[in-house]
Formats: C-alpha cells, structure tokens, sequence
C-alpha cells in the first residue's frame, strides 16, 4: 500500500499536520497548543498552516510555560477534550515531565479508568545539525520507561501522518515524537527519506507495531528514526557484499512489538540494535534484554548495540558525529559481527 | 450581603460532616497501628492528610458551584470532596483500597477523582492549578459558564505551576479561582520562612488579576470572597485568588510528632473553632434552633457512619486488577 | 570488615546523618538545603540531628521550589560551594529535572571541564507502605540513563555512610538515592536489614563498585537495595534446598560495575535481575543486556527479569504487593529457572 | 545622577564591539550555507541567537560589575559576555567547534562558560535565574559583596523558574538582580500574547521587592537603574528585577523568516539605534570628540577580528575528545 501509487509526495512536516487538520476538521473538540504553532506554524512545521485554517482560538500560542499549558491539556482532557499539545524540543521535558509522567500518564490508572485522558503530545526530537547538548537529543527511553503513555516515534511520511491520526484518534495519552530530520524542512539536511508518498484521504496506521522495513535473513537491526534511514542505507552496502540484513523500524516504543522482533531474529539468529538516544539503561538494553529472556537459544552471536556512548551531546561537528551512529558504523559493525563468529 | 439561611445551614452541617469524617479517620487509621505505629499497617495505610479545622475554606466556595463546575484539589482533599459532593461511600471505600472505591483501590487517599461531581485531587504539590486552568479553558471553548477552583495550601504558592498558571488564567481572561488555605505551614515549614510576602492575595497583580483575602477563618467571609469571585468568573471578569487564613489541628499528615509546634497552639486554635463559631451565629441569629441543627449534626454524621460501614464490608480488588486500567485499549 | 566489630549499630537514616555532619565539620563550604531538613530531620531522616549542630545558615529549610532551591545548589556548587540538596521524594523530579539533567549533569561537560559541580542531590526511594502512585517509585533508570551524574543506591547502614561520604567529597554530581524502609524509621516496617554495624569514625566506600553480598555457584541475582534484602532472603531459603545463589548488590547504577557482574556469571551461568523499578526500559534490561554482549556464551538458561510490570504503582496492598518482586518470587523464580532447564 | 566620562565611554565601545561580532557572525554564520540555507551545514552550525539591537541591557549593568561578579545568562547571551568581559578569543572560537573555545568545542554559543569572570549561560529559557540566586547565595555565606544577575528575555518571566527563584532570593534577601529583555517577542509571540501584565517590573510586588523599568531601550537610563539596584544588592537591600524596554534587529534565529512581523517594524526600531544615540549624546556634551570614537572603534573591532581571526586558525578538536570531561574522576 505505501508503495502503491506514488503521486502525492509529501514532507514528514506536512503530513503530520495533513492529519491533524482532518481530524480538527471532523472533531470541535480536537485543538492545538504550544509555543509557536500559530503563525510560525511550530518551529519544526508539526503545524503549518493550521493557524490560517482554524484560527487562534483552536491553534494556540503560548506563553513559555509548559508546566502550565501541557496541564492545562491535561485538564481539558479531563472534561473530554482532545487538547493536542507540543513539548518544541523533547530535550525541554525536564520543566514539565511532572504533569507529563506523574498526571498524564497516571490518572487514568490511578482513577481505575473513569478519568480518560485522549490527548497527544508532540515533540520535536534528534540531532546532528550542531545544536549541541540541550537541543539535540531523543529522550526515547526517558519516556517509554515510565508506564502509562504510548510513545511512538515514526520515521516516514506515511507513518507520520497514519499514526498521528491513530494517536488523536485514540482515548489513551499518547506521546507522538517526530524527527526534526524526518520533517522535510527547508533549511534543514535535505533527505530522500524525508520525502513520501502520503494519500490526501485520512488513514490510520496502528500505534505499537514495529515494521519490517528491509527483509533478510543475516542479521536482524532494530532500529527507529534516523537510525532506520542509516540501518537501510548500510543494508543496501552489505547486500553488495552478500550480507542481507533485516531491518525493523521500531515505529513505537510503547506498547513494544515484541513479536516482530523476535520472529526475525528466529530467522537472522544475530541482533543489532541502533538508537540515536544514550546506550545505557536504553532503547538498545530492553530490546537486546528481551531477545535475550525469549529467544536465547536463537542467537548465534553475541547481541550487540550502537548508541550515544553515554555523553550529552557536544556541539563541534566532529565531535557530534563521534558520538552518533551513522549508516558507516551500522555497516562496520555487521561486519564485526559475522566475523567474530 | 446578606447570605441565605440555606445556604448558611448548608455550610454548618457540611462542617460538621467533614470534621466528623476526619475525626472518624483518625481513629480508623489508627487501628492496626498500635502499639507500634507503622504507616504502612493498618485497615487504612499509607500517607493521610486530615483537614481538622480548614473546612470554612471547603464550604465557603464551593456553595456556590454545581456538578458542572470542576474543582481540582492537592494531598488534603477530604473537606473539598466533601463539600464538592463526591460520593461519601465510593470515596471511603478508596481510602480503604477496596475494589467499590472510585478507583477500584488504585488511587487511595490522595488520588480521588468523581467525574460525576468534576472532582480531582493530586499528590504533587500545586500540580492541580494548571488543571483547573484547562477545565476552564474548556469552560470558555463550550460557553458552559462552568468555573474551575483550585484548591492549595500556602506552601504552594511557591511553586512554579502557580505562576505559570495564574498567568494563563489571567491571559485567557478564564474563570479560575485558585483558593490558598493558609494554615501556617507546608509541612513542617512556617509561612514566613517560605513565602516572600506575607499574604498572597498580594501575587495577584503579578497577573493583573483580583486578589481577594480572608482572615480568621471565617466562613461567611469566605462564602463573600468567594461570591465575588465566581460571579467575576461567570461573568467573563477572569480569574481571582483567594487566601483565607485557615488552621491546622493536626499534624501535616497522621503520625506526625509536630515538633516544629509551639505546645499551646493547636489549643488556642480550636478555642476559636469556625464550627463552633458558626453554630453560636446561627443560634444568636435565630435561624434555627438547637434541636433543628442537632438533629441535622445526627443526619449528616450517619451518612458518614454509613460510608465507613460500606467501606469495612467491601471486598479488596484481586491482585491481577493490578495489571487493568492502564489503556483503553491496550 | 563490615562483619567484624559489631558494637556500634546504626539505622541507614542516622548512618546517613553522620556522614553529612562529618564533612560538614570539615569543610564549612559543605552545607544542606531541602524542605524540612531542620527542625523536622528530613521527613525520612536523613538529616537528624544537623539543625541542632550546625544551625539554619548551613542547614536550610526551603519553599516547595525544586526548581529554585536544586538550581540554587548548582549555582553555589559552580562557584565552589558544597551543597548537599534533598528531593524529598524521588517522586517529585518532574518539577526539576531541567536543572538535575539539563545543568547539574551537563555542565561540566557542556563546559569542557573548566567548570565543576561538587554536589549531591539525595532523594528518598521506594514504596511497599501503600503510598500510591506518586510517592513510592524508585525510577532508579530515570536517572541512569541520563548521562552526567554519577548515581548510587547503597543499601547497608554501612554503605550508606561510606558512600554519603564518598559522594560529598565527589567532584562530579552525585545523586544519593536513599531507600525509605532501609533508613530505619520508627513509624515504618522494623527491618534488620535497616540497622547495621557503622563504625565511628569517618571513612569511605567507593561509589561505582558492586558487591557480592552473599556466594553462590547455581545461579546470579543481581538486585539493589529492598531488592538486595529480598534477593539475600531468598538465597537462604533456595540454600535449603541446595541450590546455592550469588547475590551481588548494585549499590551503583552509574558508573556500572560490569566486571563484578560479569564474573559472577562466568562462575554461575544462570542470572536473574530484580528491581523495584518499572521493568521496560530499566536495570534489568541494562544488566541483561550487559549479559547478553559480553558474556552469551556463559549462559545456560534465558536471563530472567523481575520488577515492577510497567504500570504504576497501585494503592490497595494487594495490589500493591502483587507489582513489587518479593522474595517468595525470587525464590519461585530461581526454581524454575532451574527446572525449565 | 551623572554619569562618568569613562563610564559612558565603555559603554558605547562595548555595545560598538558587541554590535561588530554580531554582524561579523550574521556573515560568517552564512559561510557554508548558501545558496541553499542549512542549519547544520557550514564553519559555524547549529542555532545562533544574535542580539544586535540589544546592546543597552547588557552594557548598563555590566558597568557596575567587576570579575567577581556573577553573570548567568540565556540562549542569546553574546552582548552579555562581551560586556562582562569573557575571553573573547576563546568564546569565539567555541561557536566555531574549535579546541581553542571556552569548552574545547563542546559547549557551542548557547553554552559559554569562563570562569575566570564567573559568566555562563544556557538555552533552557529561565534556567539561568536559579544559579543566579546560587551564586548570591554564595556571596551571602563568604561575605564577598559579590552580586549575581540574571539576564533573561520577557518570554522567561511566564516560566516557572522565574517565580521560585524570586521567591528564594526575596526570603532570603540576596543580591540578586534580575535583567529582563523586552524585545517583544519569544520567538514569534509577541509580548501581548504571552504576558498577562503590561510590565513586568509590576511582578517586583508579589516578592516584596523593587521593581525598575527602563524604556526606550536607553543605556543612560539603563546605567543608573542598574547603580540603583546594585547599590540595594551590594548594601544587603535585596533583590531587583530589571524590565528594559529593548529592540531585537534580527530573527529570533539566524534564518527565522520572520513571518510573524510586520515590514517595517524593525527598520523603525533600526533608526532609533541606541549606538547611534549614544554617539550624538557624547558628542552633542562635548565628552570627547568624534576622532577619539573613531580610533577607539577601530580598535575594538581589530580586537574582534582578531578573535574571528584566531577561532578561523584553530584546529578542530580530536573525534575522541568527546568521551572525556564527563566526569572528573571516572
Ligand atoms: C512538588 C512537591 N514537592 C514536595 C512535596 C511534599 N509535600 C507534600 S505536602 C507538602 C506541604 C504542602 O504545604 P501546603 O501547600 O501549605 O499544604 P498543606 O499541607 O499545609 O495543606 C509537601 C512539601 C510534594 N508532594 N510535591
Ligand atoms: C524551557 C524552554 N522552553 C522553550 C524553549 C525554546 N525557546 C528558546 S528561546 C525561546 C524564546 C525566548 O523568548 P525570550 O525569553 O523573550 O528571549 P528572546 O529570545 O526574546 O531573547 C523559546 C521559546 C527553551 N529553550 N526552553
Ligand atoms: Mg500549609
Ligand atoms: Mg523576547
């Protein structure tokens, strides 16, 4: 389907707010906060040009107060709203992760499910344009460990959009991370994957289920974001040597599609994992943690795992790109892989 | 102005039946912790917060909402879920753990929340005024002409969610009330060794807002403070915050030894009781008399036996209930 | 060392104490900062006693302002200042964390080294006296996974003074996680574990180092703290049953003490982990994952992983007790480890 | 009050310096990314926050500083740095990524830190203000009459931080002053948008403490606030929060289209330059004459081609250089 018919081409930006534009459109009840969504249609497009079509009063500016304005999301919810709410970097989470982790996320549990909170909050995240150790980071794992908040984190266009339909869609707080890389924007890297067919009509693509990006039967990557863009891009160059690796874009960390993975790596029996957040205590830990409690017996080789080596992020470039996997690493430590064996 | 005999008698008998909820509470959350107390044993574990002596701040406000109005409210919460009308028998049954509770025993004392009656509380100091900040919001998107009470002590003043709050509200021009009951101290912290100023309707024109301020724990000031301020909201005058200065006679929470406390003052603190106070006005008035509010004080203190009764025979939820409630559909 | 001498006991919480006033007396630019950590001691203890010795100038009781008081410390730590600052609740991090992660941790990296924070964030941990769900996590990988700040979780009387110790003479931040039922409270469960012997005088324990808490050839526990004391519980009763257990006490989460974990399971071939944090994203899944890169082909059976089961943390006891691991699931868990086989 | 002659003089030579690395950055920022503008491409990546236009709020204070002084600002922090006297070489060559910067390439323009005149800054807005109240608190416990000041932009007094640490520096009576940039704009917001007070000097009140407005983005006027509120701090007065009135000449960011202003906006702001004025000021007194402005114009700005000069010439730092300075003993 996501091959088929490739005429509309679409930046992840602009599909991204193709589907919060629908579902604005079909729901009153559905709107908007966040610094700088109106006229400048959020700093990393989540919201172009909604501001024109439904006016200030349901795309709406904010003061820099994200404790006060992501709770008042909270709060609206509460009485049946679906407040969607952007956190601008997710590197800024840590003047707001209270309401998001101990509100949010709670109080549908701790009211026994009779408070139902059906709101998204959308962040910017990712790295490798220099914008150093406050700007530039995923924070995957800082929100997928704490338990009542789906955390997804598409890679393409159409995923962008299907799952941001998913996700307003939805009845359960839903932290909707999207790559600054991945948004197509004009005055960032320009990336083919950035680019992609999206249909015009409102479709939605499950949240909590990892995807089969590449098929093959060497060596299984996980991977998710930027880190399937550089898995593919390696992939491609082993396939020229004879190594056919499976790549799977994660997609959502939260619920974890265990499934997926673990039937691949029932095919490959050798796992990478690649993620853009910090190693330790990661993305990386609790998928290599999972294969390791439920397919031991599969593996051929030793799990191995690519990350931000447990550093914030410097800011010099060649720094920066010391510290980030890339499609070169990805593909150097295949290698490694199948020759210890 | 002059308040209604109804509504005069209302905030008496809702007085009496919070300060005989907490009385009770205090009992019951003793049993199983003697002779050596352990908070974590007990019928009723776990951290409690008693609001003995706050309850002109609870009445005073809230006999001006109705169920559509929504009232968000901090660790202390009994008085103002007593006053908001959140059923005494569920709420009685979560702090028990039981599987009748509001929550099915997930939440416990501090995590109450009656979407019938719009009530909420939290643990997390100041957390809620940025909720009530959305409810109102939702207020003004829906034209309910419903306004949204905070609820919080003193100490949380302090806290930045209070500024960022107060500050929406105000830009918004929404109908937020956020109610400071000031009853000396954030745990073991007096007011003056935390607070910059000395009464925090003083923060209101920090947001170009009213600031209303309410001495001596009086409820029938807190009832006009309060009439003022809804009308503001419902009329579309944007928000208020009130302080009233409140007093605690207990401990910050049960278990409490209050060294911090000078003896003598908790005494001289109820030698002023606003109950007690409130009752003399309406018998000097005439309102009533003494049998009519007698046999109101044996009313409403049944219901409340009765809420304790349901509490005790309800069962616990299994254990595997632990593992539902977290989506809608997982 | 710990063993011997058994005179002089002390609770983890007077232990604690100790040690801050130790340095305290040593060093006038050591000073404590927290809500009531005067005339109350710490609402779990842990600083007893210091108002009266060193008085309101150096002991400070603040408003509820984590973000101003935990900023305020890092402000005085850069300008060489000691400060030892309390969270009361780890609970409560989401009202601070842009200044616990964003600044004390990065600082000194964002800074290249020319700037140092010596300070110390001690924060109260874990749950199992139906405190619900704000107010008896431990998010021990909240932390960890941040890179920046070293983070300790000791779990004896003794260690908790030796590694107070260490922490307050640390040039790095340190945050000194502190488990509420191991500080020996009396209005809390009366646990032997919660006193031990400490000796008088000032000395410290390495932050960073795991310890074998007890030997064992059959299978590896790794645990920290209440953890620890169920895991040790545990291995007595599977001791009975000839099925010897080693159990290594984290005690350090960051830096990771990978040799002492690895060397155990050379020697056993079997590990389990145990946390009283959420499972998904965790320790667990970091100390399996450590497993299962460098030391695959030392185990005979999957890794196994118990903790909290990625909701958040239930009021009633029973529900409460059917998330938190105990030793009866430890020793359950090791069992059939042992016969799946 | 009346100002010194060489006070006045510092400040035009230091807001004509601040001003010459701004504009020396608008192009060297553009080397690399053009024709095709990429954040992340070129000598100097990443975000970059120029404060052209701004010059007055750092210069006025800045005068009653000395090296033992502490200065915490934000994203947007070079006119600060360079009125408080940081390396200028080695802060230049950090915003080029070199191993010769401040950080040895690590930190980047939101992150400068010299010690050696205790300045730092960070890009979490309002951040800043709590270690300003840090250091105050330090000055307090050594006795060293130091102040500390936090600049911070209008956005940043809607954020949380800023009312706890005003709180903390009032309760506490520190020599703290707060700097507050009204360039009328976080970003794209304007003011209105954001702030529910016309001032924010008027939020002084809700901590008890002296609130100065400056407007028209005048750096006399900026200098004798600034006396005013050192004095206060140096003498054990307590805090002060600073509002100017100030202009922003650019985008929020380099490459900010700026769909969000009207034409014409900033080119009426350009034609009331404050280094214009300034200039005509000390010539119209007859302070010194236009040749002595000259030279020393020409001076400062050889200093700042010389700092260009030096970061262009330093060399990168190692790749592995990453993993180090993390900790101090590892
Ligand atoms: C953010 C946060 N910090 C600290 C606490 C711990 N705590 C719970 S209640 C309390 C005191 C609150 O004082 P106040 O707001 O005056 O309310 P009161 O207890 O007096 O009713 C504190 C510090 C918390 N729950 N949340
Ligand atoms: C906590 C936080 N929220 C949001 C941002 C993104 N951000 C960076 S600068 C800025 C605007 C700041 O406005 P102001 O304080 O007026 O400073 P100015 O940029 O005008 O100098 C915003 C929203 C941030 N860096 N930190
Ligand atoms: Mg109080
Ligand atoms: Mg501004």
């Amino acid at each position: 389907m996501e091959t088929a018919n490739k005429q509309r081409l679409l930046t992840g930006n602009k599909a991204m707010a193709e589907a919060i534009a629908k579902e604005m459109e079909k729901n009153e009840e559905v709107f908007v906060m966040g610094e700088d969504v109106g006229a400048y249609g959020g700093i990393f497009g989540s919201t172009e040009g909604l501001l024109e079509k439904f006016g200030p009063d349901r795309i709406m500016d904010t003061p820099i107060s994200e404790t006060g304005f992501i709770g008042a999301a909270i709060g609206a919810a509460q009485e049946g709203m679906r407040p969607i709410v952007e956190l601008m970097f997710v590197d800024f989470f840590g003047v707001c992760m209270d309401q998001i982790y101990n509100h949010m996320a709670k109080i549908p549990y701790m009211s026994g499910g009779n408070v139902k909170l059906p709101m998204v909050l959308m962040t910017a995240v990712g790295g490798e344009y220099n914008d150093a150790a406050q700007h530039s980071q995923t924070l995957y794992a800082t929100f997928a460990h704490l338990p009542g908040m789906k955390v997804v984190a598409p890679t393409t266009p159409y995923d962008l959009k299907g799952m941001m339909t998913s996700a307003i869609q939805e009845d359960d707080p839903v932290v909707f991370m999207f790559h600054k890389t991945l948004q197509g924007l004009g005055w960032m890297d320009q990336l083919d994957a950035s680019v992609g067919h999206v249909p015009e009509e409102s479709y939605t693509v499950p949240l909590g289920k990892a995807k089969v990006a590449r098929e093959g039967s060497d060596v299984t990557i996980v991977s998710i974001q930027m880190m399937t863009v550089y898995a593919l891009e390696a992939a491609e160059k082993l396939a020229e040597e004879g190594i056919h690796a499976e790549v799977i874009d994660l997609r959502s960390l939260v619920p974890l599609d265990k499934e997926t993975i673990l039937n691949s790596v029932e095919k490959t029996h050798r796992l990478l994992v690649v993620d853009e957040d910090y190693l330790s205590y990661g993305m990386t830990a609790e998928i290599s943690a999972v294969v390791a409690e439920e397919a031991l017996y599969e593996l051929d080789s030793p799990i191995k795992r690519l990350a931000i080596p447990d550093v914030p992020i410097p800011y010099s470039r060649p720094l920066e790109q010391f510290v980030v996997p890339s499609a070169e690493k990805i593909y150097q430590e295949v290698k490694q892989m199948l020759t210890d064996e | 102005m002059s308040i209604p005999k109804e509504q005069i008698l209302w905030m008496y008998e809702t007085m009496v039946k919070s300060r005989y909820f907490e009385e009770t509470m205090e009992e019951v959350y003793m049993e199983g912790k003697t002779p050596v107390f352990n908070i974590g044993a007990g019928i009723v574990p776990g951290e409690m917060h008693l609001s003995n002596g706050q309850e002109p701040a609870a009445v005073g406000i809230c006999a001006h909402l109705t169920d559509q109005d929504v009232v968000s409210s901090p660790h202390r919460p009994h008085h103002h879920a007593i006053a908001k009308g959140v059923d005494l028998k569920k709420m009685t049954a979560e702090m028990f753990g039981k599987k009748t509770g509001l929550s099915k025993g997930k939440g416990g004392h501090m995590h109450l929340f009656d979407p019938d009656v719009k009530f909420a509380c939290s643990g997390i100091v100041a957390s809620g005024i940025p909720h009530a900040v959305g409810a109102a919001l939702t207020a003004k998107k829906r034209k309910t002409n419903a306004v949204a009470v905070a609820f919080i002590g003193e100490g949380a003043a302090n806290a930045g969610a209070f500024h960022e709050s107060l500050n929406l509200a105000s830009l918004w021009n929404l109908p937020v009330i956020v109610v400071i009951e000031d009853n000396k101290y954030g745990i073991s912290v007096p007011k003056d060794v935390a607070t910059a100023v000395d009464w925090n309707d003083l923060r209101a024109g920090a947001y170009g807002i009213v600031g209303e301020r309410v001495e001596d724990n009086d409820p029938l000031e807190m009832y006009r403070a309060s009439d003022r301020a809804v009308n503001r909201a419902r009329n579309g005058e944007g928000p208020t915050i009130i302080e009233i200065e409140t007093y605690r006679y207990l401990g910050h929470f049960q278990g409490d030894a209050e060294i911090y406390r000078d003896d003598g003052e908790v005494s001289k603190l109820r030698e002023n009781d606003p109950i007690v106070r409130l009752k003399d006005y309406i018998l000097s008035k005439g309102i009533v008399n003494e049998e009519y509010l007698n046999e109101r004080e044996r009313y409403v203190k049944s219901l409340v036996d009765e809420a304790y009764e349901y509490a005790r025979e309800s069962e616990y939820p299994d254990p595997e209930d632990a593992l539902e409630d977290l989506f809608v559909h997982s």
